[in-house]
C-alpha cells in the first residue's frame, strides 16, 4: 500500500489533464476564431450552439468520425506515430507544471529543464511527419519547422537562465516560491528576458507572425499537409497543447505562476473577491442572453453554461466565506492559485492570438536572421546583464534596484546596437550576386 | 507617390495643334473617313473633344457641355488609304515590304509582308519609339489564299500613338519570331501558335499555351467547329466522353 | 519492487531498439529506433537518481544530435537507396567479433560472479541533491576538462559548418 | 494516375537539373495561386533558380463563343473573363463595339459609367488588397477589405440587380437609367473611404514585417517592364507614368481631374503604394463625377440589330489590372468575324519568371499576389 | 537497487548490437549511428557504477563522452554531407579512393 499511495494523486492529476486537454484545446480554438471573428468586424462561429459554444465539439466529432487518408508512398509505420510523437511530447511536459501550489503531477528538482527537454522532442513529430508523408511541401515544412524550432529554443533557452539566476532553482514550484519570496514577480526585474522568451515562444510554437513552416499561402499546410482527420487533430492538439505549456512557463516564470497580482500587500486583499465576481458576471450574461437564443435547446444550454459558472463562483467565494482555520479556508490557496494561474496563461494565450491577427508574415530566412543576429546575441547579453546585476547586488552588497536597472540598461543598450547594425545586413534578393550564374 | 498628372500629357495638346486640320469640331462625325490622311495622329482614338480635354477642366465644372451626341448616319465608316509622314517614312525604308496602309475608323493599319517583320518589327521599335507591343494575335480568312492576318497591335509612350501591323500569312508558313523585338511576345505567338498553329520562326519555346500540348487542332481557325474537340485526348486525360 | 521493474522494462526497450537500428532497412526508421533506445537509457539514467544526466541525454542526445541525424538523412535520402543491398558481407566477421566478446564477457562474469551481485549500492537516502552536486564537480574538480570539451565544440563545429558549406 | 495527370507535359529546361535542384510544383490547387494557375519552380534550396507557369486551366474559348453570338449575346461573357471588375471589363467591350459602329454613348450614360467603373477598380483593388495581405500573413485586412468592397456590390446591386458578374452597360449606352439614390450612395460610401485607407495603411504601410516582405521584392525596372508588354499599376509602379484615362481618354474621364500615382523602384512595396494612391485617386473621381450627371437619354441611336460595317477596331481601357484591348473584326454580318481580347494578366503574369527568380518560395507568394492576377482573365 | 552484473549485461549487449551494426551496414550514417549506441553502452556503465559508489563522478565523465558524441555526429555528419555532394552516395564500400 505504501508503495501505491504517492502514485495515486499524480496519476489523479495527469488523468485529469490529458482527459481535459482535448477539450481544453477545442476552446481555445473556438477562443480564438470570436476573437479574430472581433477583431476582423465579423461574428465567427454562431450556429452550434449558441454564440457557438458547442463548435468545438461539433468540429471533434467531424474530425473523428472523417476518412482516415495515408498517401500511397508515405511511410505507413512512421506516418502513423508521427503525431502520436508531438502529442506525447506536448503532454507530457505538463507534467512539471504547478497549476497551483496543490495542482502539480511532479515537483522534479530539474522541472524546467524537463519541461525544455521534453517539449523538445515534439520537434521528432513534426520532421517525421513531414518526410513520411513523401510530399515536397511537406518536408520543406518540416525542414523550416526544425530550423526553426533549434533557433529559437536555443533564445528561449537563454532567455530562461536570465530568470533562473534570480530564482536558484530549476523546480517549477521553487521559482514561483522565488518570487513570492521577494513579492518581485521576474518579468518586473528582467523585463527583456521575458520579451526575449515572448518572442521566441511564440516562434517554437510556429504561431504567426513566425508560423513558415504551415504558412498556408506557400507551403499550403507545411509538414500537416497530407494528413487529414483524427491524425491531424492530433497535430491540432499538440500545437495548442504547446502553447498551453510556453504560456505556463512563461507564466511560472516570469508572471508569479499562481501569485495573486501584490499577493504580498494586505492593501490589495480586495483583488481576491475579483474571481467570483468575474465568474458570476460571466453567469449573469449568460443569463441575460439564454431567453434570446432562437432555439430551445440552445436556451437550455445556455442556462447551463450560466450554472457552471454559478457553480465556479461557489467555489471560488467558499474559501473566502469560510471561517478561518478551516479545511474550506485552507484550500483557499490552491483554488485562487488555479485561477490566478489560469488567468495569466489565457492572458499570455490572448497576446498571441492578438499578435496572430495583426502581424504578416516573416519570410524564412528573415525569421532565421531575427533569431540567430538579433534574439540569440540580446539574449546572451541579457544573462550577461542580469549575472553582472546579481553579482554587484549579492557580491558587493549594491542594493538591488541600481544594480539591476545597470544590468538591464546595458542589456537594451546592446538591443538597441544589434537593432542598428541589422539593418544593414538585409538582402532582398538572396544570393543576388549569384544571380548571373544560375541564369540559364 | 503622387505625381503632376500634366507631366505626361505634352503630346496631346501638342497633337491636338497639329491635327488642327482634322475633325476638331465636336460635332462633326469623329468617324470620317479620309478626315486625317494629312496628321501626324493616325492612332488617336481620343474623342473628338481632345482639344478641350487638353485643358484641365475646372473641378465641380465639367468642361464638356451636355450636348447632343454626334450624328451617326452621315457615313459608315470603313477602311480608307492612308499616307502620312509615319507610313511614308515606312515606305521609303522597307519599299517593297509595306504593302498597304490603311485607316480604318481613325486608326492606321500597315499591311507588311511576313518574310520582313522581324526587320519591321525592330525598326518600329528602334526608330518609330513603337517600344510597347500591346498585343499580337491572328485573323484566320480561310478561303484567302494567305489565310491568316498575323496581327500586332503596338504603342508609342514617347508619341502617345497606336500603329497596327498586319502580315499575311499562309498556313504552314513559317513567320519570324518578334520575341527579340519584345519579350513579350514569348506568350503572345505561344498563343497564336496553340489557337491558329501559325509557326514561329526562332521562338525559344514554341509550344502551346493554353491548351494540353498533346491536343490536336487548331480552335480558333474558321474550320473548327465551336462543339468540336479532341475526343480522344479527352477521354484519355479526362476520363470521360466529351469535355461538353 | 517498482525500481527493478523501470530497470527491466528499460533495458528490454534499449536492446530491442538498438536490434531495429541495425536491421531496418530504412535509415529514417532506424533513427526513430535509435531515439527510442536513447530515451529508454534516459530513463535508466533517471532509475539511477542521475537526473540532471537524464535531462541532458533528452536535451543533447535524443533532442540535439538525432535531429541533426534525421536532417542528414533527409538530406541525402535518395529513392535508389532504398534499392540498394544494405548490408556487406561481413556477418562472419560481425558474428566471430559478437562470440569473442560473449566469451570474454562470460569469463569476467564467471570470474566474479560473487562480488557482481552482492556488492550493496549506496543507499539513497545517502545521495547529494543531484543537479548541485553535477555543476559542483564540473566547475571545481573537473574545469579543465570541462573548457577543453567546449574547445572541442567549438572545434567541431567549425568543422562541420567547412565541410557542410557549399561553396567555399 | 500518373497517367491521368500527365497533361503538362515536360519541358527540356526544367527536366535537366543541377545536383541540388528540385522542382516544386505549385499549383493549380494551391491557396495562393489566386485561382488554377500552375507555377513549376526550380528551386536550389528555398531559391528560386527558374520558373515555368502553366495556364489554361480555366480556358472556355470565350474568343471562339464570340464568334457564334451576336454582338448584344456576347456582352455578358466578358463579365465572367475578370469577374472581379466585370464593370470595367464591360465597359471595354461596350466601348469597342460602338466605335466599331460608328456610334457613341450619351454623356449621361458615359457619366454613369465612369463612377461604376470606377468603383469597379477600388472593389477590385480592395479585392487585390486584402488577397495580397492574407498571402503574406496578414489576415485581418481581408475582411476590412471586403467590408467596404460590399457596399460598392450592394450599389451594384441596387442598379443592376446583380452584384458580379453585371452586365451593367449595353452597346450604345445603359439598359437602365440610375435608380435615385445613386449619387447619394455613392458620396456617402466615397465620405468615409479615404478614413478607410488610412486604417489600411495604418496595419500595413508601416510594419516592419510587412516592408520587410515587400520591399526590393519582385524588381521590375521601366524597361523591363515596357519590354514586357506589361500594364497598369504594375507598370505604374516602376515608374511609368502612363494611363490611358489620361493618354487617350474614354467614357468620361477626360472631364475629371485625378492624378497618376508612380513609383520609383518598382518593387512589390511600390505597387502596393500605387494601388492604394490609385483607390484614392478613384474616389476622386467619383466625387467629381456625382456632382453632376448630365440629363438626358441614357441610349445612344444604336438598332436592335447590329450589323457594323466590314473593318476592326482595337479599343482598350485602362482596367484595374492593366490595358483591356478588345480588338473586333466584323466583316458586316451581325456576328463579329473575330474578337480578341488583350488581358492584361496574362502579360503581367508572363513576367513572373523574370520578377521571382533569385528569390525565395516564400517571395513568389508576394509577387504572384501584387501582379494582381485573375485566372479567369488569362485563360479566358 | 538492481544489481549491478545487469546494467553491465545490458551495456555489453548494447556495445554488441553497436559493433554488429559497424561491422555490417554499408550505410555511413548507420555506421554513425552504432556508433552513438557504443557510447550510449558506455554511460549506461559509468552512471551505473556511479550509483553503486554513490558520488557523481562517473556522470561527469558522461556527460563529457556526451560533448564527445554531439562533436563526433556534427563533424562526421559534415563530412557525409560533402561527400554526398560530390559522390551522391553514402555507402562505406564506395568511398574507395582518396581524392576525386
Amino acid at each position: 500500500m505504501n508503495v501505491i499511495m504517492p502514485y495515486v494523486l499524480p496519476v489523479l492529476f495527469a488523468l485529469v489533464i490529458v482527459a481535459l486537454l482535448p477539450l481544453l484545446a477545442g476552446y481555445i480554438v473556438l477562443v480564438e476564431r470570436k476573437v479574430m471573428a472581433d477583431m476582423q468586424v465579423r461574428l465567427g462561429p454562431m450556429r452550434v450552439g449558441p454564440h457557438g459554444l458547442l463548435q468545438p465539439i461539433a468540429d471533434a466529432v467531424k474530425l473523428l468520425l472523417k476518412e482516415d487518408i495515408i498517401p500511397e508512398n508515405a511511410d505507413r509505420l512512421v506516418f502513423w506515430g508521427a503525431p502520436l510523437i508531438s502529442v506525447t511530447a506536448a503532454m507530457l511536459a505538463l507534467a512539471a507544471l504547478p497549476i497551483g501550489p496543490f495542482f502539480q503531477i511532479a515537483d522534479l528538482n530539474i522541472g524546467l529543464l524537463f519541461i525544455l527537454g521534453v517539449s523538445s522532442l515534439g520537434i521528432f513529430g513534426i520532421v517525421l511527419g513531414g518526410w513520411a508523408s513523401n510530399s515536397h511541401y511537406s518536408l520543406l515544412g518540416a525542414l523550416r519547422s526544425a530550423a526553426q524550432l533549434v533557433s529559437y529554443e536555443t533564445s528561449a533557452g537563454l532567455a530562461i537562465v536570465g530568470a533562473l539566476l534570480l530564482a536558484g532553482t530549476l523546480s517549477t514550484r521553487g521559482i514561483v516560491q522565488a518570487q513570492s519570496a521577494t513579492g518581485w514577480w521576474f518579468i518586473f526585474v528582467a523585463p527583456v528576458g521575458f520579451f526575449i522568451y515572448l518572442v521566441a515562444s511564440i516562434a517554437e510554437t510556429n504561431r504567426a507572425p513566425f508560423d513558415m513552416p504551415e504558412a498556408e499561402s506557400e507551403l499550403v499546410a507545411g509538414y500537416m499537409t497530407e494528413y487529414s482527420g483524427f491524425r491531424w487533430a492530433l497535430y491540432f492538439l499538440a500545437e495548442y497543447t504547446n502553447m498551453i505549456v510556453v504560456a505556463s512557463i512563461a507564466t511560472t516564470l516570469f508572471l508569479g505562476g499562481w501569485l495573486r497580482p501584490f499577493a504580498n500587500t494586505p492593501l490589495f486583499n480586495f483583488l481576491d473577491y475579483l474571481p467570483p465576481l468575474l465568474m458570476l458576471g460571466v453567469a449573469g450574461y449568460c443569463f441575460w442572453r439564454a431567453p434570446k437564443q432562437p432555439v430551445a435547446v440552445q436556451k437550455m444550454f445556455m442556462v447551463a453554461v450560466g450554472l457552471l459558472c454559478i457553480a465556479l463562483t461557489l467555489a471560488l467565494a467558499m474559501p473566502l466565506a469560510a471561517p478561518a482555520g478551516s479545511l474550506l479556508a485552507s484550500s483557499k490557496a490552491g483554488i485562487h492559485g488555479a485561477f490566478w494561474f489560469l488567468f495569466k496563461v489565457a492572458a499570455y494565450i490572448y497576446v498571441f492570438m492578438w499578435l496572430r491577427f495583426t502581424f504578416p508574415r516573416y519570410r524564412f530566412d528573415q525569421l532565421m536572421r531575427l533569431g540567430w543576429q538579433f534574439l540569440v546575441p540580446l539574449s546572451i547579453v541579457n544573462v550577461m546583464g542580469m549575472g553582472l546585476g546579481l553579482a554587484l547586488h549579492r557580491q558587493l552588497n549594491w542594493p538591488a534596484a541600481p544594480a539591476l536597472i545597470l544590468g538591464i540598461v546595458l542589456t537594451l543598450a546592446a538591443g538597441a546596437y544589434l537593432l542598428a547594425t541589422g539593418e544593414k545586413h538585409e538582402h532582398p534578393r538572396v544570393g543576388e550576386e549569384e544571380e548571373t550564374s544560375v541564369d540559364a | 507617390m503622387t505625381n503632376d498628372s500634366e507631366e505626361k500629357q505634352p503630346p496631346r495638346p501638342a497633337e491636338a495643334e497639329k491635327s488642327a486640320g482634322t475633325p476638331a469640331a465636336p460635332s462633326a462625325s469623329p468617324f470620317a473617313p479620309g478626315g486625317t490622311p494629312s496628321s501626324e495622329a493616325p492612332a488617336k482614338p481620343v474623342a473628338p473633344s481632345a482639344a478641350a480635354a487638353a485643358i484641365p477642366p475646372k473641378p465641380g465644372a465639367p468642361a464638356k457641355p451636355p450636348g447632343p451626341p454626334p450624328p451617326p448616319k452621315e457615313a459608315p465608316p470603313k477602311p480608307a488609304p492612308l499616307d502620312n509622314d509615319l507610313v511614308r517614312r515606312y515606305k521609303t525604308r522597307f519599299s517593297g515590304a509595306i504593302q498597304e496602309a490603311l485607316l480604318d475608323r481613325r486608326q492606321a493599319i500597315l499591311v507588311i509582308a511576313a518574310d520582313r517583320l522581324l526587320e519591321i518589327a525592330r525598326y518600329s521599335r528602334d526608330e518609330e519609339d513603337f517600344n510597347l507591343l500591346v498585343d499580337l494575335t491572328a485573323v484566320d480568312w480561310p478561303k484567302r489564299e494567305k489565310r491568316f492576318d498575323l496581327v500586332l497591335n503596338l504603342y508609342s509612350f514617347p508619341k502617345n500613338e497606336r500603329l497596327r501591323i498586319k502580315a499575311l500569312v499562309a498556313e504552314n508558313e513559317p513567320v519570324p519570331s518578334v520575341e527579340s523585338v519584345w519579350p513579350t511576345a514569348n506568350w503572345l505567338e505561344r498563343e497564336a501558335f496553340d489557337m491558329f498553329g501559325i509557326v514561329f520562326e526562332g521562338h525559344s519555346n514554341l509550344k502551346r499555351l493554353l491548351l494540353p500540348e498533346e491536343w490536336q487542332g487548331y480552335p480558333l481557325r474558321k474550320d473548327y467547329d465551336i462543339l468540336q474537340q479532341d475526343e480522344a485526348w479527352v477521354r484519355e486525360n479526362l476520363g470521360i466522353d466529351s469535355g461538353q | 519492487m517498482l525500481d527493478q521493474g523501470v530497470f527491466y522494462f528499460f533495458a528490454a526497450l534499449a536492446i530491442l531498439s538498438a536490434i531495429l537500428v541495425v536491421t531496418r532497412r530504412n535509415a529514417v526508421q532506424s533513427a526513430i529506433f535509435l531515439v527510442t533506445a536513447l530515451l529508454a537509457t534516459a530513463g535508466i539514467f533517471l532509475n539511477l537518481n542521475a537526473e540532471f544526466l537524464f535531462i541532458v541525454q533528452v536535451i543533447l542526445y535524443a533532442g540535439g544530435i538525432m535531429v541533426l541525424f534525421v536532417f542528414v538523412i533527409m538530406l541525402v535520402n535518395l529513392d535508389v537507396a532504398l534499392h540498394q543491398v544494405q548490408f556487406n558481407r561481413q556477418w562472419f566477421v560481425a558474428l566471430i567479433v559478437s562470440a569473442v566478446l560473449a566469451a570474454q564477457v562470460a569469463a569476467a562474469i564467471a570470474v566474479s560472479r560473487r562480488t557482481l551481485y552482492t556488492v550493496p549500492a549506496a543507499p539513497a537516502e545517502s545521495l547529494e541533491p543531484n543537479t548541485e552536486r553535477v555543476a559542483f564537480y564540473l566547475f571545481h574538480n573537473y574545469m579543465l576538462p570541462f573548457e577543453i570539451a567546449s574547445i572541442l565544440l567549438l572545434v567541431a563545429m567549425v568543422g562541420a559548418v567547412v565541410m557542410a558549406k557549399k561553396r567555399v | 494516375m500518373a497517367e491521368r495527370y500527365k497533361t503538362a507535359g515536360t519541358n527540356v529546361e526544367t527536366t535537366v537539373l543541377g545536383a541540388d535542384e528540385i522542382i516544386l510544383n505549385m499549383g493549380p490547387q494551391h491557396p495562393s495561386t489566386h485561382g488554377v494557375l500552375r507555377v513549376k519552380l526550380r528551386l536550389d534550396g528555398e531559391k528560386v533558380v527558374g520558373s515555368e507557369c502553366v495556364i489554361g486551366y480555366l480556358h472556355r474559348g470565350v474568343e471562339k463563343i464570340a464568334e457564334h453570338r451576336n454582338y448584344q449575346q456576347f456582352a455578358p461573357y466578358v463579365d465572367r473573363m475578370d469577374y472581379v471588375a466585370a464593370v470595367s471589363n464591360g465597359l471595354g467591350y461596350c466601348e469597342a463595339v460602338e466605335k466599331l459602329l460608328g456610334v457613341e454613348a450619351p454623356p449621361r450614360a458615359r457619366v454613369i459609367r465612369t463612377i461604376l467603373t470606377e468603383l469597379q477598380r477600388i472593389a477590385s483593388h480592395l479585392f487585390w488588397l486584402g488577397t495580397h495581405a492574407l498571402d503574406i500573413g496578414a489576415l485581418t485586412p481581408l475582411f476590412y477589405c471586403l467590408r467596404e468592397r460590399e457596399e460598392i456590390l450592394k450599389i451594384f446591386e441596387k442598379y443592376c440587380g446583380a452584384r458580379l458578374t453585371t452586365h451593367a452597360f449595353r452597346i450604345g449606352g445603359m439598359q437602365y437609367e440610375a435608380y435615385d439614390e445613386l449619387e447619394k450612395d455613392v458620396e456617402r460610401f466615397c465620405k468615409d473611404f479615404d478614413k478607410r485607407v488610412d486604417e489600411y495603411e495604418a496595419l500595413l504601410t508601416e510594419n516592419r514585417i510587412w516592408v520587410g516582405r515587400t520591399k526590393g521584392i519582385g524588381v521590375l525596372t521601366a524597361d523591363a517592364a515596357i519590354a514586357m508588354g506589361v500594364t497598369g499599376p504594375v507598370l505604374r509602379a516602376s515608374g511609368v507614368q502612363w494611363d490611358i484615362r489620361k493618354a487617350m481618354p474614354y467614357a468620361a474621364y477626360d472631364q475629371y481631374e485625378f492624378s497618376i500615382p508612380t513609383g520609383k523602384s518598382g518593387d512589390t512595396y511600390d505597387r502596393y503604394l500605387v494601388r492604394l494612391e490609385e483607390m484614392r485617386q478613384s474616389r476622386k473621381i467619383c466625387l467629381q463625377a456625382i456632382e453632376k450627371i448630365p440629363a438626358g437619354p441614357i441610349l445612344g441611336k444604336v438598332g436592335k440589330v447590329l450589323k457594323p460595317p466590314p473593318g476592326e477596331i482595337y479599343h482598350s481601357i485602362e482596367g484595374p489590372k492593366g490595358e483591356l484591348g478588345y480588338y473586333i473584326v466584323s466583316d458586316g454580318t451581325t456576328q463579329p468575324y473575330r474578337v480578341r481580347i488583350r488581358p492584361p494578366s496574362l502579360m503581367n503574369l508572363e513576367a513572373l519568371d523574370q520578377m521571382i527568380r533569385g528569390h525565395l518560395v516564400a517571395d513568389v507568394v508576394a509577387v504572384i499576389g501584387t501582379l494582381d492576377i485573375v485566372l479567369g482573365e488569362v485563360d479566358r | 537497487m538492481v544489481p549491478i552484473g545487469h546494467y553491465i549485461f545490458l551495456s555489453v549487449a548494447l556495445l554488441a548490437i553497436g559493433i554488429v551494426g559497424i561491422v555490417t551496414r554499408r550505410n555511413v550514417i548507420i555506421i554513425l549511428m552504432s556508433i552513438e549506441l557504443i557510447l550510449n553502452a558506455v554511460n549506461i556503465n559509468l552512471v551505473a557504477f556511479s550509483r553503486l559508489v554513490g558520488s557523481v563522478e562517473g556522470q561527469i565523465f558522461a556527460i563529457f563522452i556526451i560533448t564527445d558524441a554531439a562533436a563526433e555526429a556534427a563533424v562526421g555528419l559534415g563530412i557525409i554531407i560533402a561527400f554526398f555532394r560530390n559522390r551522391e552516395t553514402v555507402l562505406a564500400d564506395e568511398m574507395d579512393i582518396l581524392k576525386w
